[in-house]
């Protein structure tokens, strides 16, 4: 229902962000997540940020899923 | 850091098993999100599941639950020679009662496709002498970008810029089928992305109210198996509770900027839902501020007749009560380049997904 | 609304499914022959004794100029490609020009500099023309035409009918290249400048692998439609199926991302420099060696193989392991939200 | 105002002057090699051993359906026309459509069937094919481009290089039908229901002469710019003179009254079914006669003679008993009042 | 009732015969008219006079006649977005100070060639939100069209059609040549259809004032032949009359409606002649009554600067005191495809008209 | 300086005339000559009828340049 990218900004200009996701960059607006920073990592839909990505949790994701093998190992 | 291949199959491998070995009884899981039904699809997940865990879509394609009615007073502004309508490319193709943006576009409809409901405001800057018609459709998601660029507008001073809002809110949808007598499901994987600016609050009468298991869920095929292992796991283990597998993206509380920006601008109301009807405070309205916005309140319309298409199932599509391959016209009288009703139109439509990607076409060895 | 297309919209020319309805309600039946009903890249017809391959495209392209090529560029590899794809070598060329009343002359004598390098690039020679120009808005800017005339590369015999299952499937390249630079603009999006179109006379290639592989079964460049609706041409014409390796597509992380942001999948993108080829597995190492030694080909890879089933449909493994159905286009990508 | 032409104007599409010189500063420099440079209607080309022709040409005709025939009608017969002016039997054409989207299905049914007639009429097939559709307002309606390959007439030898002073200059009806019929709905004026396009296919005809009469030096329709156009290129070419008698040229009343309100020559006219025929005049009165036996061509007559002089133009005898230069078309025809 | 191509032939021979043997020194005869000019060489008649019947051309192309400022202020008009511009397609290529209409015209304008101004109305009529500019040129024969076309808009209440009017009177020209010191014209061709609705008496000062024999000629090359023999007549037998050739069109007394119609509309005034600069009383502007359809009142334009071609000598072809091929440009830098004055550009140009048919370029032998 | 065609008015309807030249029609405006009737010829120019011809004085031309042959002798 709504598709959204991960995409990290590199530049910010009050209300606007310039953002890259692997190399392709696009302006978009942070109206709707005022606080996010250079070099934050944020999901973009529709031309606007609309949340930040908490990359210790996605590193924790990618992780269990790495180690998941082991679990399926032993059950 | 990213998964290898042969990482990313291993852990499919590792919840595929996990969730044969624990499944007991037929279940009916409904994927609330369109965008999840396209991911199940795409990476062919129901195959690699077992025969009693049934997935069904739900209500969750803001294409396919916009009714006839907002499509035919959309093409109706497109025919009027002083407008010039601005729509994400999703809405083109699907069919109101008698036509569509697209062909109204082929007769010579001045119809923009944007991505950023943003980009509105160049083009009515640059067409004084137009209104310039943003069709606002979208859930949680989508509803605050509208609401930003109509502050955005007001800011600019253009006065005409106009939005025709359709904008829907999923908990009171939600509810409607939990609610309904008619329709069981066991488990619900949650919009990811709504939830990202809503936060986990609205959906935890699901599971406390209903007793029903959900997971707010991502997007990767990995974290969708990750979430039906941990519905399986709650059923199997009797319990009803709202997890989250999308730490990364949703916070409990959301997006607070984005909300107030939302409701600073919109206000719950009424909204009809194609299988649904009117469900109260499900959709969103412009506030009294800001209904010098309003398409159909700056430019009102005679009446618009509408209909919906005979025959079409799209309503019992929408509820998780059937599949799209159980109503007589898929695939025969229904297809994508003919189709009968929304469902088969939208990318994210039940009907199209299970068309494009071979579900009720092909027997899959 | 269900009833025939009573208009002719977009979609009919996206090379997807409502392009084959309307080839196959409107034009075939009118034309039918058997050169044509054949429905290859161009047709292979005999005149004089000769066995010719002939082929056409007009190019529309829009921008007109964009990285990696132009409109020019284009309407000679284009047509060069589909020459080569019938197993021919491109020998002429025609080239019919429609100009918009106020098209700067240097924008045309641009695009012709371009067609003059890629016809030298492919050793072809443009023989005949024609141009003509309407009035201002009768048209948007420039529109080509090329049509071409190859002779038949003598025991090779590239047709669908002889697809069969067991034979590899092999594609030059990274997928999507051309579609991507070309939309660039579109949208506020920044490409990288290495993300170029693809846009190359693969002749040349073409012909080293029908020497060295005269058993190649068949080509295609994968264009308008992308590799996903060539790939169902291929199945529908030969009656086979084909499945592909999620893994084994090669497509640029920059591409990926464009298709993520505005809802796009690579496998439906225009590629104007990329040929998918078939070929019995024995045979596929030394075409790929062949591909592989040539610079347009230097990522060529194995990305699926022919089956008997899905008959007539292409299917795609994924990489958690799971199986879905790859459809012709149909109508055509646009830009989404959901 | 003295400076290189800045963007391209109607009259570069007019095939007149402006039109030749586009050809030659842009499009001839550019692509140069013999079979081009020969600027013929067609390129006479080699291939596999069989000597071929190969022409094509953009149709943009507006409005599309007009008295006697379409756009559809006219692809066919302007690309089997100019084959046949190469002495070439056509064989094969190619179709590629530019359709504006929202364009009524019917009628590209409708100009497709037509094709499909005329086709078959010029006993040719239609083998390989495209079509585009870009947006509304990107084109207008529909533009056609026909190539097409024909083999060359054994025996025949048709280039002005073979144009020699003493020859007959022959045509084979009534001027500048064509160019009234469509331009009929314009500026109010209405024409008997007689006077429609010619266009026609006249290979079968040009065959039949070739046949008889090998000897014949040169062939052209004089389509875009006219018989005076025509004439100017083949004198050029050749570098002889042509004389006309004004009193000879076939020009029907009707014509002539068009002309005479907006104020164009008839002999700037485009034709789409009639040809200029250049043969010694001792087989002159055998081509008129084998020409008049042929629906097509029952009014063919002499219309003038090959000179020395004027070197590489044409003149016109008048009926007064004066001689005046027939230059060719700069720019277009324009209706006017002075 | 037609001349068989053999009857025109002797008739023709009859003629130049005739001149041939009375004309005993060397003479000038201009024709005024355009027209004539073109009817002359498109029938080769040059060819047939002797060397000792020098044929001038005068001031009798409207376009030719009409200056740099008029064309500049068209292209400035037509630039606007506010407005279209309807147009005898003569005017089209005819240069500028910088550019031409057709240039415009390839760069979107919106201009239309129009056979009669009358087609102008329903333009006006369809594009209320325009000012649709008719751009009046043209001498006694065309000013009333355009007069008329004035009234029906009137009548038909259309307050957005315009008229830049730049129209002519012959007569004034013709006195400023007869009364110049260094032309001299031994016969005059007066122009047909001018007269057709001015009757003969304006141009009887011609023969009266000046002695100088004048014929008023109809278009046929027969017409000219036996205009310039009765020329060639008057002046062997010394005579100075005013004779009418075309009797079958030019009444004594013109067409009175037509001149009542252009005086309703119209008021002479002064007008800018190439070639001849400012001429009293030869020009027409629109009457008080009238003033709001002229453009240039409605909307008025900055100045508009403009310039002649330099080393163009357009001026005295005009005045019919050089041939084109006297201009060193003529065909060289100067051609209709890169002209350098309008009169190699209008079809009744001097220049384009002497090139187009051969004179100055090829020796008929 | 001014292209006009002579034309036969075949109907008129107030102050339209419908003419033929050559079986060629058009209309015309009949506001500068509005006492032409059915059948007359009349010169046209830019939509509209300038003048009437007068039938007898074309004939008187044309049988005077038929019969010049005449006097060519003669003289
Ligand atoms: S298949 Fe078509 S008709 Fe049936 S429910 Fe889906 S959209 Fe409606
Ligand atoms: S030849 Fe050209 S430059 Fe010379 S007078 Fe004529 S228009 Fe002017
Ligand atoms: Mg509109
Ligand atoms: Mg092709
Ligand atoms: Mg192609
Ligand atoms: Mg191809
Ligand atoms: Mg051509
Ligand atoms: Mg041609
Ligand atoms: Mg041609
Ligand atoms: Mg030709
Ligand atoms: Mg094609
Ligand atoms: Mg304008």
């Amino acid at each position: 229902m709504c598709l959204a990218v991960p995409a990290q900004i590199t530049e910010r200009s009050e209300y606007m962000a310039t953002v890259t996701v692997s190399g392709v960059t696009r302006q978009v607006s942070l109206m709707l997540l005022p606080e996010a920073a250079v070099g934050d990592y944020v999901l973009i839909h529709a031309g606007f940020a609309i949340q930040a990505i908490d990359e210790a949790e996605a590193r924790r994701t990618l992780e269990l899923f790495k180690e998941l093998e082991q679990y399926a190992v032993d059950s | 850091m990213r998964l290898t291949a042969e990482e990313t199959a291993r852990a499919a491998a590792f919840f595929t098993e996990g969730i044969a070995r624990r499944v007991s009884r037929p279940v009916r899981l409904m994927e609330v999100c369109g965008t999840h039904t396209v991911a199940i699809f795409r990476s062919g997940i129901r195959q690699l599941l077992p025969a009693s865990v049934e997935l069904v879509s739900g209500p969750g394609c803001p294409v396919c639950v916009t009714p006839n009615e907002y499509l035919d007073t959309a093409i109706a502004y497109s025919r009027r020679p002083d407008t010039i309508i601005t729509t994400f490319g999703d809405m083109l193709k699907v069919p109101g009662s008698e036509s569509t943006l697209m062909a109204q576009k082929a007769r010579g409809a001045d119809i923009r496709i944007v991505y950023s409901p943003l980009e509105s405001l160049p083009v009515a800057r640059d067409n004084p002498g137009k209104m310039v018609i943003f069709l606002a459709v979208g859930f949680e998601t989508t509803a605050p970008t509208a609401a930003a660029t109509v502050l955005q507008a007001e800011q600019q001073g253009l006065d005409n810029f106009l939005v025709l809002s359709a904008h829907k809110l999923v908990p009171p949808a939600l509810q409607a089928i939990l609610a309904a007598p008619d329709g069981k499901v066991d488990g619900f994987l949650l919009p990811g992305h709504a939830a990202a600016i809503s936060g986990l609050e609205p959906y935890r009468f699901v599971a406390e109210t209903y007793q029903v298991p959900a997971v707010v869920t991502g997007f990767e095929a990995l974290d969708i198996l990750q979430a039906i292992y941990i519905l399986i796991e709650q059923l199997a283990g009797g319990k009803a509770e709202l997890a989250n597998q999308y730490r990364r993206v949703v916070k409990p509380e959301g997006n607070p900027s984005a909300r107030k920006i939302l409701e600073q601008v919109y206000q719950p109301a009424a909204a009809n839902w194609r299988g649904f009807g009117g469900i109260d405070g499900s959709g969103l309205a412009l506030r009294p501020e800001y209904r010098h916005f309003d398409a159909q309140t700056r430019l009102p319309l005679d009446n618009v007749v509408t209909r919906e298409p005979a025959g079409c199932r799209c309503g019992e599509v929408l509820r998780g009560l059937i599949v799209p391959d159980a109503c007589p016209h898929f695939g025969r009288s229904c297809t994508p380049e003919q189709p009968v009703g929304a469902c088969m139109v939208s990318v994210e439509g039940a009907c199209a997904v299970w068309y494009k990607y071979g579900q009720g076409r092909w027997t899959y060895a | 609304m269900h009833k025939k297309q009573e208009q002719i919209l977009l979609g009919h020319g996206s090379g997807g499914r409502l392009s084959h309805d309307l080839l196959k309600s409107i034009i075939l039946p009118a034309f039918s022959n058997p050169a044509l009903d054949e429905l290859h890249d161009g047709a292979r017809v005999l005149a004089g004794g000769a066995s010719l391959a002939f082929a056409t495209d007009s190019y529309v392209v829009k921008p007109r100029f964009f990285p990696g090529g132009d409109i020019g560029k284009l309407a000679v590899c284009g047509t060069v490609n589909d020459l080569a794809m019938c197993g021919a070598v491109p020998l002429y060329l025609s080239a019919g020009f429609i100009l918009e009343e106020g098209l700067p002359a240097a924008e045309l004598e641009r695009i012709v500099a371009s067609m003059r390098l890629a016809a030298r690039e492919a050793g072809v020679q443009i023989v005949t023309g024609d141009t003509k120009v309407v009035e201002k808005g009768a048209v948007d800017g420039i529109y080509i035409n090329t049509a071409g005339i190859g002779l038949l590369q003598p025991g090779a015999d590239i047709t669908a009918k002889r697809v069969k299952p067991g034979q590899a499937v092999i594609v030059s390249g990274y997928l999507g290249d051309h579609a991507i630079a070309v939309m660039s603009e579109r949208h506020g999006l920044t490409l990288p400048a290495k993300i170029v179109s693809d846009c190359a006379p693969l002749n040349k290639l073409i012909q080293a692998m029908l020497t060295e592989v005269p058993a190649i079964t068949m080509l295609r460049d994968p264009t308008r439609g992308g590799l996903a609706t060539t790939l169902n041409e291929i199945a529908g014409d030969a009656g086979v199926g084909i499945i592909l390796e999620e893994s084994l597509l090669p497509v640029r992380p920059e591409v990926q991302a464009v298709c993520e942001i505005l809802g796009f999948d690579p496998l439906y993108l225009a590629n104007e420099g990329k040929v998918v080829v078939f070929v019995e597995k024995e045979y596929s190492d030394k075409v790929l060696t062949i591909m592989r030694q040539h610079p347009l080909a230097g990522e060529a890879c194995i990305i699926g193989s022919v089956t008997e089933q899905p008959a007539g449909q292409v299917a795609l493994k994924t990489t958690v392991g799971g199986l879905r159905l790859l459809d012709m286009l149909s109508g055509e990508q646009l830009p989404r939200i959901c």
